[in-house]
């Protein structure tokens, strides 16, 4: 069972897992969203059908091999992330490629995305994608450290980085850990709103700013590609909270419902609120997220 | 081994059944039509239900609605928003200003016959056409597109001297403005 | 950042609670809204109400509206034959098209939905190309909400018995302002023209009458016609019958606003001055006419511009025929047609008074004096009643009776007239006799609504105090014992309708015999010509059938020297027919004359 | 209102001798006829002087006939809710005209306009010259004797299969054989 | 010392031309409309705002020139397409000014429903751009959804669900369908009870209030000067409304506020708005109740022969951008010599927006014109 070829194939199915649900969640975001809006929207598979098409466009414009990189790295961040991140908690299945300090990587590997992202939009010309990009990498910048500080507390409390053996300890114990280092949940939630880039932290991409941001350029397969890895990266970060916070998920079953509870704090929140400025997400960030962060810090040092 | 025409032939399908239940629009008002593109986008007709949004730029646009007349000027923006729009791309032509001039037939600013300069796919009747009428013309793009005969962009390519030589006709500095990256 | 803003974020959360209600969706094309009832879609045509005005193409601010020729649909007097066509690359469905409609035959339906790939998909026909709307017509107009002035500007009269004291003019005239508006409802459709027998330019002088260019009016009406005072004031205005306005409201006032543009020259110099027509070099051709009424007139007056050399005999002391002494002169004032005369005469047309061809001049000798000989000579006699006791003193005709009235004489017609007929002349001389201070009862064999004369005339004699006895056929006239008419007495008649299919027929009820007393009778059933001048010579060479001459459609007689025209040669008996004739006499002439000249 | 009115001719006509008023509208508006070199001072006057604070409108009326384009200024005052139009005539042939935008900045708007579709000149008026146009070569668009639909007719396509268009009165005209003189014709529809 | 401020200013000059410029339009989502705007950024800080319009020119008042007195009025309601009517009522006010023209009394109360209708309508559309322009799409899709229900009003009185071509000289076109005005109350009943949800979802939001205060600021002592009206001007606490200052129609016999806010922000606009719908309801209810009976309607003649005195006038109306008025001067003739139309947005969305701009964070331009009521067909005409 420890073979690697076992793991790659899990890691395979994985893949096909996270692109799978990470669609249909989007799909059922929208619905969901439609009908907070008091319509009824596309059906839930209608993203299928958009990367479909997208994927059957037969030109693709792109101003110089850089423009390539930038779809190809946010989908190596996204298969690179899913990779590292352990699906289910039975220890024997879809457990992928994980390691001691995967957590460590996890942090560096996600960034990596966006900044392939940044180099991609840059090639372009398109000073609206440059803005974007600009304006993403300074959000990030707000809600890394929240996160981060989330992940430090975690970190110092379970005294390991390995998500395999966090979720162990709450397989052991039976606690999961949003019980056990409550506030180390609010801020990685917290931080979480800005990771899914729904509104109000959506202004990378704000269409009526900046015409769709850092993607302004890209149309055909570079879309799809992005789109792909944004729905596998939404998995892979949905799995990562489950995996941490909820005790992970024996079966598949578990995991779907308890990554679509998760998922649907981001797009509910992100259906009533209109999107802040870049200042004022690092703000609101550095506000209470980070307060909440130091606490659960203190918490983890002190208790 | 199916043999290649057939499974060019279901590869069509598939690819003509995505293309039309996914329709992007690009957001483009060009003319007073676009008033009814938000009616027809929002909750009471929902054309999300039909695959059609919203596109925020031409890279990532399937179809340009050419919402009623067209001035000189905007032509020009209009020609190159659909040229770098990807294939395959469609235009809808709204309203009688697309067909034959409309209300401003005799105005110096606005040309009167859109299918000399862009090709178009779909007209759809009306001075605005209501959102069903709109609705109804995305639903006959669709059945274009799953027949596939929606080839404007096809026609574009063959004819661009053609096309290129009217355009030229109206718009003396062919210079693009310069935003042009 | 400040303080939570607890109600500020949990709020907007609230909008949450819409998830779990209905949409608002409209799932089209599944289901679908039906247009409002008063939406404003298609056009649809009612091809047969159309009378192809194009009024719809002229208000159409997009140029939208063709008016074509399509299958199925003849033009003929009042209808053009043309129905429009919409370019929906133009519509913009304001719907004026449809407030402006005369007849009310275009509309919109509640259909809007059209879509194709095919450009030239777009012109419709509607009615034609759309025959289900009929059943969805939602934006129409009623005459209350129509663009169009279906009401006349009233014209000013006399009082009806202030009117009976004199026989001044009953008909006032248009005021300046009062001819402005009605010239202004005019749509200058012109399908009036084409019934005008003369073809008179009716859009043209209207609108001119409209923009308040009244001089302009008055030469375009002088460009065919040189009796327009007379015809502004008796016209039959057939014009006024296929009137576009006329089919769902009053025609316009065509013959009073030519009455108005003509009223504005006063005297036959300002005439001379504001028409300042071009009179060609004398040519040398030289054409004589018998008889000075409207189409000898004409005739005259046109030849005499192309440069001929006119002659016209007259038998009465005055021109103008049976204009001027068939038509009472309350409704042509003497004055008026002296002025028209001096103006044709003052153009060059020779008038030879009281010279009664056949019996002052042999007709062979005009023959042979002139290159052309234009006969326009009327209709003299009248049809008797055929009735007993029509010998009786006191029994006449009503068209000789005007005669003497007009011309001056006394005529004795007692207290109590009847007069049989229902013509124009049979109401005038009803009017006439009130104006002598008789009561007047008007004997007619059919219904008033199958009274050929005018509705107004009939209107104008009851408020008089004119009574009119339908359906009454006269078989006898009672004498006293001087042998002067004592009474009439009719039969009452129902109508039949005719198996044939042509308008009812009156039928005489035995034993309803109704006596009414009269101290004169008078009988308004038609004229007749009377020839005998020709001389036996020119009998064989011009042809005569059922009392008229023989012409072609250049008004040619069997003797191509000789033209004729008017009353002896159309059965409409109208003034305008005989300019008509006279018009287009003078166009043949000239071009056979100029035609020997090379 | 019309002691207001007075007041305000009173005021205008002491300070600018040139100003003929026009007090015939029953409407809470007045008019006032100046030299073109009159216009900016007067108009600081009423800005400055006499409240009217809001400039409503400007509007150029070509009267090809006289020769002359008719410039309008139209003011508003909030407080006296009174309206003054001030009127000035400009040669057609060579129409200059002083720059009013330090007054009101809005007027920069206009007068670009202005310059673009009447062919005004002001004097100092900092602008590119493309307002609503683009790579314009014709004459000023909106000078009367600029004829649109000729110049439609001429640069733009027109969709064919309209050709077959028949005229109500030339129809009938064809079938009865009428004859129209031509100083008549103008006066058809 | 001068030296030293010259020296700065020449620094200055370089880096605004090194700063990056950002065309905004015309093809863009955050613009309200077919137009440009050209900004020079520094950082996220616009340093120059330069607006290029044009792209709608249809030449409205050269065309008009061409059509007789009737025929101009189709054109009106293109002139600016989400509120239409405004246009037609000044167009028909002026040419009833210059010909003396009565209208009757029902017809003005007609004319005021159609008004106020129109500005609902357009509220609503403008909570839809708004909130879009901040992200907050949900409202767009709800109040953009429920202008279908006014414009199905629209539908059932005139015809059009756009363009309406209603109001024209002398009245109205049609009278009330039966049963009209229960189905406006009914309406009016539904709407209250919707901006009630727009209030808990817009005004209340913390993130709405933090986006739009202290963003866009106009003086208020410049305000009039500078050419603002309407709800942008009462949103800088100046009271201010052609429908008190210069009354129409019947405005003078019906009773409702003109609500003003101070601040002259985004925020201010909003709240003068958010009142706005309010008092408009309000409105309609009042002409439901007091609306007489009689004509709607006064005849003109003949349009192709309708000719119109030699003179000029001029009418405004108070629209949801603000003062909009129609200039014509007639020659005596079947059709116009001239008409001008002057719109808001001519001042706001030209001069005042590169005014405002400046200074601003390029994330709020789009926020800026719509809450300015930038509406590019109306400045082009």
């Amino acid at each position: 069972m420890d073979s690697i070829w076992f793991k790659l194939l899990g890691v395979v199915v994985s893949f096909i897992v996270a692109f799978t649900v990470g669609m249909t969640y989007m799909g059922l975001s929208r619905k969901i969203t439609a009908r907070v809006q008091n319509r009824k929207g596309p059906p839930f598979y209608q993203n299928f059908i958009d990367a479909m098409k997208l994927g059957s466009k037969t030109s693709a414009i792109h101003h110089g091999v850089m423009q390539h990189f930038g779809p190809a790295f946010l989908m190596v961040s996204s298969v690179m992330s899913l990779m590292i991140i352990p699906v289910l908690n039975n220890g024997m299945w879809f457990s992928n490629l994980n390691f001691h300090g995967d957590l460590i990587f996890l942090l560096y590997i996600m960034v990596f995305g966006p900044l392939g992202m940044a180099l991609g939009a840059g090639q372009t010309g398109n000073p609206n994608s440059a803005i974007g990009v600009t304006r993403g990498l300074s959000q990030m910048v707000g809600f890394e450290i929240p996160w981060v500080m989330a992940l430090v507390a975690l970190m110092i409390q379970y005294h390991t980085t390995s998500i395999v053996d966090l979720m162990n300890i709450q397989v052991e114990s039976g606690t999961w850990l949003i019980f056990s280092s409550p506030f180390a949940f609010i801020a990685a939630v917290l931080a979480m709103l800005g990771m899914f880039r729904y509104s109000p932290f959506d202004i990378v991409g704000a269409p009526t700013e900046l015409a769709s941001g850092p993607m302004s350029e890209n149309g055909g397969k570079y879309l799809f590609t992005m789109m792909s890895s944004a729905s596998v990266f939404a998995f892979a970060k949905l799995t990562l909270y489950v995996d941490l916070f909820l005790g992970g998920a024996s079966n598949l079953i578990e995991l779907l419902i308890k990554t679509f509870v998760i998922y649907m704090i981001p797009v509910l929140y992100g259906v009533v609120s209109p999107r802040y400025r870049t200042e004022q997400s690092i703000r609101y960030f550095w506000g209470w997220p980070t307060f909440f962060g130091l606490l659960a810090i203190l918490y983890a040092v002190f208790f | 081994m199916i043999n290649d025409k057939n499974s060019q032939k279901i590869v069509d399908f598939i690819q003509n059944w995505a293309r039309k239940h996914s329709i992007w629009v690009l957001a483009y008002g060009t003319g007073c039509g676009a008033i009814e593109i938000p009616p027809t986008m929002t909750s009471r007709y929902d054309a999300e239900r039909l695959g059609v949004r919203g596109a925020a730029t031409p890279r990532q646009a399937d179809v340009l609605l050419i919402t009623g007349y067209l001035t000189t000027k905007t032509l020009k923006r209009v020609i190159r928003v659909y040229e770098q729009m990807q294939d395959p791309k469609y235009v809808i032509g709204f309203g009688s200003c697309t067909i034959n001039g409309g209300m401003y037939y005799d105005s110096y600013n606005t040309i009167k016959v859109l299918d000399k300069y862009l090709p178009v796919d779909v007209y759809i009747n009306g001075c605005m056409p209501r959102p069903e009428a709109v609705l109804s013309g995305f639903a006959k793009l669709q059945e274009l597109i799953a027949q596939g005969k929606a080839n404007g962009a096809q026609k574009y390519k063959d004819n661009l001297d053609w096309y290129r030589e009217n355009q030229k006709k109206i718009i003396p500095n062919w210079v693009m403005p310069e935003y042009n990256w | 950042m400040s303080f939570f803003d607890l109600k500020g974020t949990v709020k907007p959360l609230t909008a949450l609670k819409q998830f779990g209600k209905k949409p608002h969706t409209i799932s089209y094309p599944k289901e679908s809204k039906e247009a409002a009832d008063r939406y404003r879609g298609f056009h649809y045509n009612d091809i047969e109400e159309c009378i192809g005005c194009g009024n719809c193409s002229t208000i159409c601010q997009n140029a939208a509206i063709d008016m074509i020729h399509i299958e199925g649909v003849e033009g003929k007097k009042g209808d053009s034959g043309l129905r429009p066509r919409i370019d929906h690359g133009r519509c913009c469905w304001c719907a004026l098209c449809v407030e402006v409609c005369p007849t009310g035959s275009l509309s919109l339906t509640k259909d809007y939905l059209y879509v194709s790939d095919d450009p030239d998909s777009f012109l419709w026909t509607p009615g034609v190309d759309n025959p289900e709307g009929k059943d969805k017509i939602s934006f129409y107009t009623t005459n209350e909400i129509s663009l169009n002035d279906f009401k006349r500007i009233p014209m000013p009269e006399l009082e009806g018995m202030e009117r009976v004291k004199s026989f001044a003019e009953v008909v006032l005239g248009y005021n300046e302002e009062q001819a402005r508006a009605e010239a202004s409802r005019c749509i200058s459709c012109g399908l009036c023209t084409e019934a005008c027998p003369e073809h008179m330019h009716i859009p043209e002088y209207i609108n001119a009458i409209a923009t308040g260019n009244d001089a302009d009016a008055v030469r375009i009406i002088y460009d065919n016609n040189p009796l327009p005072e007379m015809c502004g004031k008796v016209c039959t205005r057939r014009c006024e019958d296929v009137c576009a306005i006329a089919v769902r409201g009053e025609p316009i006032a065509i013959r009073w606003l030519k009455r108005y543009a003509t009223e504005t020259a006063l005297t036959s110099e300002i005439t001379r001055e504001i028409v300042n027509p071009e009179i060609k070099e004398a040519n040398g051709k030289s054409v004589g006419i018998i008889g000075a009424g409207p189409s000898g007139l004409t005739a005259g007056y046109y030849l005499a511009l192309r440069g001929y050399d006119v002659t016209i005999y007259e038998a009465n002391a005055k021109a103008g025929g049976a204009t001027m002494y068939g038509i009472p002169k309350y409704r042509f004032p003497i004055d008026s047609l002296d002025k028209q005369i001096e103006y044709i005469q003052s153009i060059g047309v020779k008038i030879h008074f009281n010279t009664k061809v056949g019996k002052d001049i042999s007709f062979k000798e005009i023959y042979d004096k002139f290159d052309v000989v234009f006969m326009g000579v009327g209709f003299p006699d009248a049809w008797s009643l055929g009735v007993d006791g029509e010998d009786a003193k006191g029994s006449m005709q009503a068209f000789r009776f005007l005669h003497m009235v007009n011309s001056g004489e006394k005529v004795d017609i007692g207290d109590k007239v009847v007069v049989v007929g229902g013509g124009n002349v049979a109401i005038d001389a009803a009017r006439v006799s009130r104006r002598l201070g008789a009561e007047v009862t008007i004997l007619y064999r059919r219904r008033v609504e199958d009274m050929p004369a005018d509705w107004e005339e009939i209107e104008g004699a009851e408020d008089e105090g004119v009574h009119i006895v339908p359906q009454g056929i006269p078989i006898k006239v009672h004498k006293d014992e001087k042998g002067h008419v004592k009474s009439v007495e009719y039969l009452k008649a129902e109508m039949v309708p005719d198996e044939r299919g042509g308008r009812p027929k009156p039928v005489a009820i035995e034993g309803s015999n109704t006596i009414i007393e009269a101290t004169s009778v008078m009988a308004a059933i038609g004229q007749m010509g009377d020839y005998s001048f020709l001389g036996k010579e020119f009998e064989d060479k011009i042809k005569i059938e059922r009392g008229r001459f023989v012409v072609n459609d250049k008004q040619q007689t069997t003797d191509p020297k000789v033209f004729a025209g008017g009353d002896a040669v159309n059965r409409t008996a109208d003034a305008i027919s005989a300019i008509a004739d006279g018009f287009k006499a003078c166009k043949a002439i000239d071009e056979m004359l100029s035609k020997d000249k090379n | 209102m019309d002691e207001l009115k007075t007041k305000i001719i009173e005021r205008i006509k002491a300070n600018f001798q040139d100003a003929t008023e026009n007090n015939s509208f029953n409407y809470n508006r007045l008019d006032f006829n100046v030299n073109k070199t009159t216009v900016p001072s007067i108009l600081f006057y009423l800005k400055d002087e006499m409240g009217f604070k809001h400039l409503s409108h400007i509007t150029c009326v070509d009267w090809l006939e006289e020769g002359e384009l008719e410039l309008i200024f139209i003011v508003w005052s909030p407080v006296d809710k009174i309206k003054v139009f001030v009127r000035t005539r400009l040669d057609r042939e060579n129409p200059v005209m002083d720059n009013i935008d330090m007054i009101w900045r809005q007027a920069h708007t206009y007068e670009r306009e202005f310059r673009e579709m009447f062919g005004i000149q002001f004097t100092g008026l900092e602008a590119p010259q493309d307002f609503l146009l683009e790579d314009w070569d014709g004459p000023p668009p909106m000078r009367r004797d600029f004829h649109t639909e000729e110049y439609a007719s001429e640069t733009f396509f027109e969709r064919p299969g309209r050709e077959d268009a028949g005229d109500v009165r030339e129809e009938i005209i064809k079938r009865s054989g009428e004859e129209i003189p031509d100083f008549a014709k103008k006066y058809s529809r | 010392m001068k030296k030293y401020l010259i020296l700065q200013k020449n620094i200055q000059d370089k880096m605004r031309e090194k700063a990056t410029t950002l065309y905004l339009g015309p093809q863009h989502p955050g613009i309200t409309g077919n137009m440009m705007v050209r900004l020079k950024v520094e950082g996220d800080t616009i340093v120059k705002a330069t607006t290029e319009v044009g792209y709608l020119h249809r030449a409205f008042e050269k065309l008009q020139e061409k059509r007789n007195w009737l025929q101009s009025f189709t054109l009106l309601c293109r002139f600016c397409v989400p509120e239409p009517d405004p246009v037609e009522e000044s167009y028909a006010r002026a040419v009833e000014l210059l010909e003396g023209r009565e209208v009757p009394e029902r017809a003005k109360y007609i004319r005021v429903l159609m008004l106020e209708l129109a500005r609902l309508g357009s509220y609503m559309l403008w909570y839809g751009g708004q909130n879009g322009s901040l992200g907050l799409y949900t409202m767009g899709q709800w109040s953009v959804g429920d202008r279908n229900y006014i414009l199905d009003l629209f539908e059932e009185l005139t015809g059009g669900r756009i363009y309406h071509m209603y109001i024209w000289p002398g009245g109205v076109r049609r009278d009330f369908p039966e049963g009209f005005e229960d189905k406006v109350l009914r309406t009016m009943d539904y709407l209250e009870k919707r901006v009630k949800d727009y209030d808990d979802l817009m005004f209340d939001n913390a993130i709405f209030q933090k986006r739009t205060q202290g963003v866009g600021i106009i003086p208020k002592e410049k305000a009039v000067e500078w050419g603002v009206v309407g709800p942008v001007l009462r949103g800088c606490g100046i009271r201010s409304d052609i429908r008190i200052d210069d009354p129409y129609e019947v405005y003078d016999k019906l009773d409702f506020e003109v609500p003003t806010a101070e601040g002259g922000d985004i925020w201010a606009r909003a709240l003068v708005r958010r009142q706005e719908v309010r008092q408009s309801i309000k409105i309609i209810r009042q002409v439901i109740e007091k609306i007489p009976s009689g004509d709607y309607y006064n005849p003109i003649p003949n349009p192709q022969k309708w000719t119109l005195p030699k003179g000029d006038a001029y009418a405004r109306t108070e629209a949801v951008r603000g003062e909009v008025g129609i200039f014509i001067a007639s020659d005596g003739g079947t059709k116009p010599r001239r008409v001008h139309f002057r719109g808001a947005a001519y001042v706001h969305g030209i001069t005042l927006l590169e005014n405002l701009l400046v200074g601003e964070n390029v994330a709020d331009v789009s926020a800026i014109m719509n809450s300015l009521g930038t509406c590019p067909p109306e400045i082009e005409r």
